[in-house]
């Protein structure tokens, strides 16, 4: 995730600085959250097909960790091409 | 909306509140989009790493999903322009 | 949206009020956002069946189009009528 | 909820804050009745204006919709100074 | 809800127990908000077929009824659950 | 997150937002375990009160929603571990 708000502040003694950096680490949390739980849901909706059992099956839980590393790899696939047509709208 | 009646103290501060939503609002439709597109384009969990078919269709997919968000965003702005200048027809 | 929270207040230079109308612009940008983001995700439910091409088809435009101006009509009939209500309960 | 220990100042305060959610709750319920309302009745995407059906079909999803919510809230109301005066039973 | 979250601060002066105190409660009307609004939304799927008339029928009346008895249950039942949960993952 | 140029007393701060954004994120696992158990496991309303076929198929679901939760978790912890060391063994 670090990468997705680049190199941050460096270190400063500014009140106002700090605050933003409390903001932008906050925000930060907020984006991992958000990540977190649409990983969940979605997992959920491709992985769990009945809620009888109490446990999870061998298969629910393989299918569980290969999702959670393919929504990963969505999820940077698609900050990739957001950084990139950014930096394309900044240089109009 | 209308910020016309605030002194150049206010509307700082309401341009750096507008910022933040504008980047948390960022933030939530990437977090959108890649729920969109993982759930549209993986649907193979039988290995943990994206396959380019996979891959084509997510990159096909955020661009769509881009595509559709502006221009919803470009037909809702120029209601609410329509709006707007009609209101001041009226009372003007 | 400018109607929805009628005259709003007038000029005044107290701190109190500036803060309530900053609050009541928020408030408002807030609901902006939210009628948008449900326009998006309505009309991507109506009108964008694939995600496999990476351009919005011509039939898909037009849609999106005839979605948001059909959206915003929703958004005021049904606006207009909790006013209505709105009004007659507070005559009771 | 119970907020007899707090003093007159934070009663006020307080009530300002209830009275901001509650408007914000009824932005909310205005946003999501939309939505519902819109994916209900709007079907049809050969013409921009919506059709007498359409804005009928409106109507009485509206109408539907804030009276499941008002008999949803009434039940919930009722269930929850049923849990209050059980509790007084017990502690009392 | 009154139960959720333990018996609360006893009577203060300090500021900053005030300010927990109201913070809490304001914690717990999002509580009970969340709770209303999915509440609302479950018993709409599961109560509601049609909204092409104005009015809720009388088998939807008694749905929604038992819906939000249900619904409560399900609520108490689980918090139980997660309560003991919670003490057994204290007590390691 | 990077925590470490932060001042004691802003570290102190930090880990009080963090605190209560943890018990925000519980709030709304709950919300969302009910909402998605009451949706699988109750589907008749001829009664008021839970039948024991649905309160086991609940006390069930209640398990398995929790440990897809952790699982997911323990996956995206381990994820994010490997991205951060992966970045230190870039820079250093």
């Amino acid at each position: 995730m670090a990468s997705l708000f680049g190199g941050g502040a460096s270190s400063s003694s500014s009140n106002a600085l700090n605050q933003e950096r409390l903001d932008m680490a906050l925000t930060e949390m907020d984006t991992v959250t958000d990540l977190f739980n649409r990983m969940v849901s979605s997992c959920q909706s491709k992985c769990i097909a009945r809620y009888a059992e109490a446990e999870l099956s061998k298969g629910e839980s393989v299918c569980i960790d290969r999702c959670v590393a393919k929504y990963h790899a969505v999820y940077a696939a698609v900050g990739e091409k957001l950084k990139i047509r950014g930096e394309g709208q900044q240089q109009r | 909306m209308d910020f016309s009646g605030l002194s150049p103290a206010e509307q700082a501060q309401v341009t750096k509140i507008v910022e933040k939503r504008q980047f948390q609002g960022f933030l939530s439709m990437y977090g959108k989009l890649v729920e969109k597109c993982f759930q549209t384009c993986v649907n193979d969990f039988t290995s943990k790493s994206l396959s380019s078919k996979e891959d084509q269709c997510v990159n096909n997919c955020a661009a769509k999903f881009m595509a559709h968000s502006e221009r919803v965003s470009a037909r809702f702005a120029e209601m609410n322009a329509d709006v707007m200048s009609g209101q001041k027809n009226v009372s003007g």
